[in-house]
């Protein structure tokens, strides 16, 4: 640090300690990552182990002779018809959630009917109700209806558990489209559905984008509800398969990490797209209101 | 209690785009500076930096003589007034106005908060509102507590960001006068944001007008007006739109301005227009630079009136020429004019703003050496403070 | 998007994904009987046992080409409720297989086929004697019905390493008293690269409250007469209870050859550890053996299993009996298909195949002096036959014993965390069976 | 609900007659007629899957359930057992404990992420994403991460632990420890969840506040004490009441990472549930405790409710 050094010396005081203060935040931005992320990556490097590896101690952090076996195992198994059950399940879901969520939401935004305060508070209550508790019940009950064991059963109780938050989050979000918008369009004679469709919702896009996101994430991760509502291979969802490899006898590391990680990198892509509208949408919407 | 403030090659850039590029800027002890340009044009910026809201890419800001570059608003002991007041809502207005005092660092006593806050609250008329919350509050009144939390701590530097904005056209005129006299009583630096011309030519010691990041005049409210550094300036500023014509100053056989194979006549005066005879001009003719002459006056063309406006004392007539260059001029209300008329008209020389046309760049002429330069700021004067009241 | 449609789209993707199913299980012949069954065993996997299962379901298949067996894996846990459950519901399986837990549960809910009836009754008397391992046998037997058959049975056992036992110049056989085993684990408990910490601990034992196994405090008190119940009731808290509960908890605390982190390790986790070389001694289901044999990085010819010691040193505890048993739902419309495929998964071929392929211990006397059990490698199948054949312990079908195992790992953790005494500690593990009855 | 109804709103009153027939307002608009509509997918929805298994569960409760058979009527008796249990009354200790403990970890980071994660800024942008990623993965593959991470075998608590003399030191068999560790996991994939809701409240609060309170000199904690915190209120309490009811049930940390233990110290609500039910057969005593553990969610629920009403009430 000779103050003599040409290259440092024509760079003034205040200069290097923005610089500075801009490195240390990008160093804690990277530290907030890296925790975040560090058991995830461990499991990414041990999806890469061979088998053998996986059973030495101590573990290797990083792996010795990288290999695809486990993902290669898990294409061979038919891993790819429950990832597409469980793309089907969280498409109907969301669709649904959607759907009959923001014709719900708009109904309780706009719409002065009795009941409707009282609704929104049931709304707020429902969100709130512990699944697990409900589980056993839920079991009888679907059974007698005959949709044990089949995705249009496991889709409509997805869209049951996940409609109270879809209309939380777009009947906070309705509520800040101006309503000069929609005196315009039932002036030109648009009726209350028009409206809805013609107005509302393409105005809605980052509410949309919020719950179908919260409304997505339940429904690609859970295994909770999977598990015990289905037990044929052909409505068996990607959660479920990888909860399968915790097998009976000891758990599969490898084939575990790597279905894991191939059901993780849906999401995070998803998220990442998504992640200014998803913040917008809860912005202007879900917590605001 | 106050200081100069000063920026040096000040660049800030938003990802590709300059918002502002190489300022330079100073103000001096005591001074009104208005910034004073279109939206977008950096005074926000410039305003943001200086606060220490914005960081500069390049360059250095000084308050004093203290560079600050490095140091957050916190630090920086200005005091500024926002757009929308950012009246804090949770408060009222006593909390509101004791709240910089409380946040520095230094303990004082209530007490003293308490008569400082009465003191203000009489200067700016609050008494009764004190224990009132922002939302209770008209525009005005939210303006005055913004403004009075500003004054509370008696800071060197004062920034306004468009304060006046949100008020009505009659209570903005109030406020207009009300800062100033502010200015006067309380003698800080005051560093003022506007896209309002008339606010800043009837407050400033000195206006800085920007334009795409670029300072582009920075001069007393007169030499704005007046001598406008270029094109953008002499549009910017003035009631209305500028006029502008492509041509040159022509002495044969008298002088006049050339323009579309017209030669629209001059009357004399005290400028030494022949200097720039010959040479491709553009004219920038605001109302004041054209006259109503009898037909018989030495120098005069001749216009047909197309639409009359009445706009308080003075009308303001609607002219074209013989091939259709639509020109306008102020006469007073009393004149019989009707749409039709045909007239005559000059071009006053001393209210004429010629511009290099490549360049934009305002041409400067060499004085005469006669005595009759003594005439020409009253009458200018005259025009400038029309156009303030006009404009407001 | 409506209702209608999107539930339209829901029937026809639902339909679409059977229909895919159905070709990729069914193959070619139409003319064909579908017998489906759930086990915990994915024959698409690799595990010795599901590649066993795999080549039976082939077997019978080749022998039967009108019937095919459509394997569909679940959860372990949920399987058996879920079965009981869909005999009032509707949407069983035609085949389940039951663990020792619920064979109680099994008769009780009237789910499964009387295979006396179906299977058995064809069979000579001395196929049926053929099963040397009565207590699994009679487990699923009452009132005259069979309602599941064995297919191979485990045991919580001790693994050891020959490698390291050897080293220390430890004979296994010796191991026959509840001290010489300690003994052992102390002088097997290790700390190779001298950084202050075990690198190899003396005694593995899940002592987790989810996803046990037995240990020493219950087989301890299989040696007084008796046993630790009383019909229905538990009876821990007894001379030979506390004894045995202060051995298990001294292992951790005095003798120091158990992690202190066993109190949160379940089965999985101590079989990880024994697999990848952190114990010489440890306790993990007989059942297992062929996978960590597996993926043992010291050799799965290192691996050998000891019958259970006990305070005299005269005679082992009783070996634990469980297990897998195979079921078939009594409202099945193909009882007769479902039949044939038991009677095949029962045949000496098949428990030949469990034994060869699956590493299992077999289950049928005739098997015993096969060519297989006489390699050297398959000398702890002989343990366990020894074991079992000399004296053997079932849990009471009748009762619900799922908090026997987890309140006795609690009562180590009440010992060796908060210092209670163990008798208080047995106390609390009755009241919890008593409280699941 | 700002509309009013439409024919006062369009003010087309027919002109009075002289005598007033009778005419009563009709039961219901044709508008409340088009909203009972709008909103009957909704209420038949969780009507038949939340509502209705919630009663059936409650039938349960009232009942020894065999195998899914309803053997015997006990009445409350199952409560009774439920509330004498000392595996509920422990759990109910472990689930205060941790609920209490992950609530404060999980909203001081969030709130921290949301303070220092404020400005839509490239690198902010990615630390977000990355935050938000243990929460939307699996939070069964998520724990059973963790937990790798927490076993003395990962050699990961060694190494971190070694240097200070602690090197032996087992986390997840020391119940304080394994408390901290069930904390810590709820603190890794619900942060960014509390981030995600304060972040929102953060950003409905007009910059110029922050601007302002700067150039008045505040520091940065006289700021966030002072305008931060007070605006903040309702979202933080939101915040607070979502998260509480989340931790108060959640059954898969506890189940994947201490299954429990040691000793029952880690075994929360959601894991007795889960023995009582899956792991011991003893469906009429689950289903009482959900019962329970649902009506002390109800308390909740209703704070959720109020606060939700009060921000409604406070919008502009």
């Amino acid at each position: 640090m000779r103050p003599d050094s040409p290259g440092k010396a024509a760079i003034p005081l205040w200069k290097r300690r923005q610089r500075m203060r801009a490195l240390v935040r990008r160093a804690i931005n990277l530290a907030i990552a890296l925790v975040a992320l560090f058991p995830i990556l461990w499991g990414l490097s041990t999806s890469f182990k061979t088998t053998p590896e996986l059973a030495t101690f101590p573990p290797t952090l990083l792996p010795a002779h990288p290999t695809l076996e486990h993902y290669a195992l898990l294409f061979r198994t038919g891993i790819e018809r429950y990832m597409l059950n469980s793309v089907f399940l969280s498409a109907a879901t969301v669709i649904g959630c959607l759907a009959f969520g923001s014709l719900a939401a708009y109904a309780m935004a706009r719409v002065k009917f009795r009941g409707g305060n009282t609704l929104l508070l049931v709304i707020v209550a429902l969100m709130s109700i512990p699944l697990p508790s409900l589980l056993v019940p839920t079991f009888t009950f679907l059974a007698q209806l005959g949709l044990l064991d089949s995705l249009t059963g496991l889709a409509l109780l997805y869209i049951a558990y996940q409609l109270p938050i879809a209309v939380w989050v777009l009947y906070g979000y309705f509520l800040t489209i101006p309503i000069e918008l929609e005196h315009a369009a039932r002036v030109d004679g648009y009726s209350r559905f028009a409206t809805l469709r013609k107005v509302i919702l393409p105005l809605s896009g980052p509410g949309l984008v919020a719950a179908g996101l919260f409304v997505v994430t339940f429904a690609w991760n859970d295994f909770v509800v999977a598990v015990a509502m289905t037990s044929s291979d052909a409505v068996r969802t990607l959660p479920v398969a990888i909860y399968g490899y915790l097998g009976f006898y000891g758990r599969e590391w490898g084939p575990l990490t790597a279905s894991a990680i191939l059901s993780t990198i849906p999401v995070i892509v998803v998220f990442i797209v998504f992640q200014r509208f998803f913040l917008g949408g809860m912005t202007s919407g879900g917590v605001k209101s | 209690m106050t200081t100069s403030v000063q920026f040096r090659g000040v660049t800030k850039r938003f990802g590709s785009a300059e918002a502002l590029s190489a300022l330079d800027l100073k103000v001096e002890p005591g001074e009104f500076v208005s910034l004073l340009g279109p939206s977008g044009s950096g005074k926000s910026t410039t305003l943001g930096l200086l606060a220490g809201l914005i960081e500069a890419d390049e360059g250095e800001i000084l308050i004093g003589d203290r560079i600050v570059n490095d140091i957050g608003p916190e630090g920086r002991d200005i005091a500024m007034v926002f757009q929308n007041y950012a009246l804090y809502p949770h408060m009222t207005v006593f909390e509101n106005l004791a709240f910089p005092l409380r946040a520095r660092g230094r303990r004082r006593p209530e007490s003293e908060i308490e008569s400082r806050i009465a003191a203000v609250a009489h200067a700016l008329g609050l008494p009764d509102l004190l224990h009132r919350y922002p939302r209770e509050l008209s525009g005005g009144q939210q303006q005055r507590v913004a403004l009075g939390r500003a004054m509370i701590r008696e800071p060197k530097v004062f920034l306004l960001d468009e304060p006046l904005s949100n008020l009505d056209a009659r209570l903005r005129i109030r406020m207009r006068h009300d800062i100033k006299a502010l200015h006067a009583a309380i003698g800080s630096t005051i560093i003022y944001v506007t896209h309002d011309q008339a606010e800043a030519l009837s407050m400033s010691s000195r206006i800085a007008i920007f334009d795409k990041g670029k300072l582009q005049q920075y001069a007393s409210p007169f030499e704005i007006y007046n001598r406008p550094a270029n094109i953008f300036v002499a549009n910017f500023v003035g009631e209305r739109e500028t006029l502008f014509l492509d041509g040159a100053i022509a002495t044969d056989p008298a002088l006049c301005f050339r323009c579309r194979d017209e030669a629209l006549a001059i009357r004399p005066g005290a400028t030494n227009l022949g200097a720039v005879a010959g040479r491709p001009l553009k004219l920038g003719l605001r109302t004041e630079a054209v006259e109503l002459v009898p037909a018989d006056a030495p120098a005069a063309f001749p216009v047909t009136v197309s639409q009359i406006e009445l706009a308080g004392p003075d009308i303001i007539v609607y002219a074209t020429t013989g091939t259709g260059i639509e020109l306008c001029c102020r006469v007073p209300a009393n004149r019989p004019i009707a749409r039709g008329d045909r007239l005559h008209a000059a071009l006053v020389p001393e209210a004429l703003h010629l511009f290099d046309p490549e360049t934009g760049a305002a041409i400067a002429l060499p004085a005469l050496e006669n005595s009759q330069g003594r005439r020409e700021p009253a009458a200018a004067a005259f025009a400038y403070k029309d156009a303030v009241q006009r404009t407001a | 998007m409506s209702a209608q449609q999107s539930r339209g789209l829901t029937s026809r993707a639902v339909a679409l994904a059977g229909i895919v199913a159905s070709m990729i299980t069914a193959g070619p012949l139409a003319a064909q009987t579908t017998v489906t069954m759930w086990t915990f065993l994915d024959p698409n996997k690799t595990s010795p046992r599901e590649v066993a299962l795999k080549e039976i379901i082939a077997g019978f298949e080749a022998a039967n080409p009108s019937i095919r067996i459509k394997v569909e894996p679940q959860d372990f846990a949920q399987m058996p409720p879920k079965f009981f459950l869909g005999h009032r519901t509707g949407g069983n399986p035609d085949l389940v297989w039951i663990d020792a837990k619920n064979l109680g549960g099994l008769s009780q809910s009237g789910a499964g086929a009387d295979l006396n009836a179906l299977v058995t009754k064809a069979w000579s008397q001395a196929d049926r004697d053929d099963f040397f391992v009565k207590a699994g046998w009679n487990a699923a037997l009452k009132d005259g019905k069979l309602t599941a058959m064995p297919l191979f049975h485990g045991a919580s056992v001790i693994y050891y390493r020959k490698d390291l036992l050897k080293a220390a110049g430890i004979d296994p056989a010796s191991l026959t008293t509840w001290d010489a085993l300690a003994a052992a684990a102390k002088k097997l408990t290790t700390d190779k690269d001298g950084d202050g910490r075990v690198d190899v601990w003396g005694f593995g034992m899940p002592l987790a409250a989810i996803k046990t196994e037995s240990t020493p405090a219950l087989i301890g008190m299989l040696d007084q007469d008796g046993g630790p119940f009383k019909g229905c009731k538990a009876n821990y808290a007894t001379p030979e209870g506390i004894k045995s509960l202060g051995f298990t908890a001294d292992l951790i605390t005095k003798d120091k050859v158990t992690p202190q982190e066993a109190l949160v390790q379940n089965v999985d986790d101590i079989t990880e550890q024994f697999t990848a070389g952190r114990y010489a001694m440890a306790i993990t289901s007989n059942l297992r053996f062929s996978v960590i044999a597996k993926a043992a990085a010291f050799g799965g010819d290192n691996i050998g299993i000891i019958a259970w010691p006990s305070w005299s040193g005269k005679k082992p505890a009783p070996m634990p009996v469980s297990g897998w048993w195979i079921a078939a739902w009594q409202k099945s419309p193909r009882l007769a298909e479902a039949a044939k495929f038991i009677d095949y998964l029962a045949s000496k071929d098949s428990i030949a195949k469990w034994m060869t392929v699956g590493g299992q211990v077999p289950i049928r006397k005739s098997l015993l002096d096969s060519p297989f059990l006489k390699q050297p490698a398959n000398g702890w199948m002989t343990t366990m036959v020894d074991a079992w054949s000399t004296s053997s312990w079932m849990e009471p079908t009748e009762c619900n014993t799922r908090t026997l195992q987890s309140a006795l790992n609690e009562a180590v953790s009440r010992v060796v965390l908060d210092k209670v005494d163990p008798k208080a500690a047995l106390q609390e593990a009755e009241r919890k069976f008593a409280d699941a009855q | 609900m700002a509309l009013p109804e439409t024919a006062d709103y369009w003010g087309s009153r027919p002109p009075q007659p002289l005598v007033m027939p009778r005419r009563r307002r009709p039961l219901l608009s044709a508008d409340e007629i088009r909203a009972y509509g709008f909103v009957a997918p909704l209420v038949v929805l969780e009507i038949l899957f939340v509502v209705t298994p919630l009663v059936i569960g409650f039938y349960y409760s009232l009942h020894r359930v065999d195998y899914f058979e309803l053997t015997s009527f006990r009445g409350f008796d199952n409560y009774w057992r439920v509330l004498t249990s000392p595996m509920v009354l422990a759990s109910l200790a472990a689930t205060a404990i941790f609920a209490i403990g992950a609530l404060i970890l999980t909203l001081s980071v969030g709130l921290s992420l949301a303070l220092y994660l404020e400005q839509d800024t490239r690198w902010n942008i990615f630390a977000r994403a990355a935050a938000l990623v243990p929460y939307v993965i699996s939070m069964l593959v998520g724990s059973l991460l963790l937990r790798w991470i927490f076993s003395t075998d990962s050699g990961l608590v060694a190494a971190a632990l070694g240097p200070f003399g602690l090197g032996d030191t087992t986390i997840l068999a020391d119940p304080t420890a394994a408390m901290g560790a069930l904390i810590f996991n709820a603190g890794w994939r619900d942060s960014a969840f509390a981030m995600i809701l304060l972040l929102a409240g953060l950003k409905s609060i007009p910059p110029q506040l922050h601007a302002a309170a700067r150039v008045d000199g505040a520091s940065a904690w006289y700021r966030f004490r002072h305008v931060t915190l007070p605006l903040m209120r309702i979202p933080i309490l939101i915040a607070v009441v979502r998260l509480l009811i989340h931790f108060v049930n959640v059954l898969t940390f506890a189940l994947v990472l201490t299954g429990g233990g040691p000793n029952g110290a880690t075994q929360t609500m959601g894991l007795a549930m889960y023995r009582l039910g899956f792991l011991d057969a003893r469906i009429g005593e689950a289903n009482a405790l959900a019962i329970l553990v649902f009506l002390f969610n109800i308390v909740l629920i209703a704070i959720n409710v109020v606060l939700f009403s009060e921000r409604r009430r406070a919008a502009p």
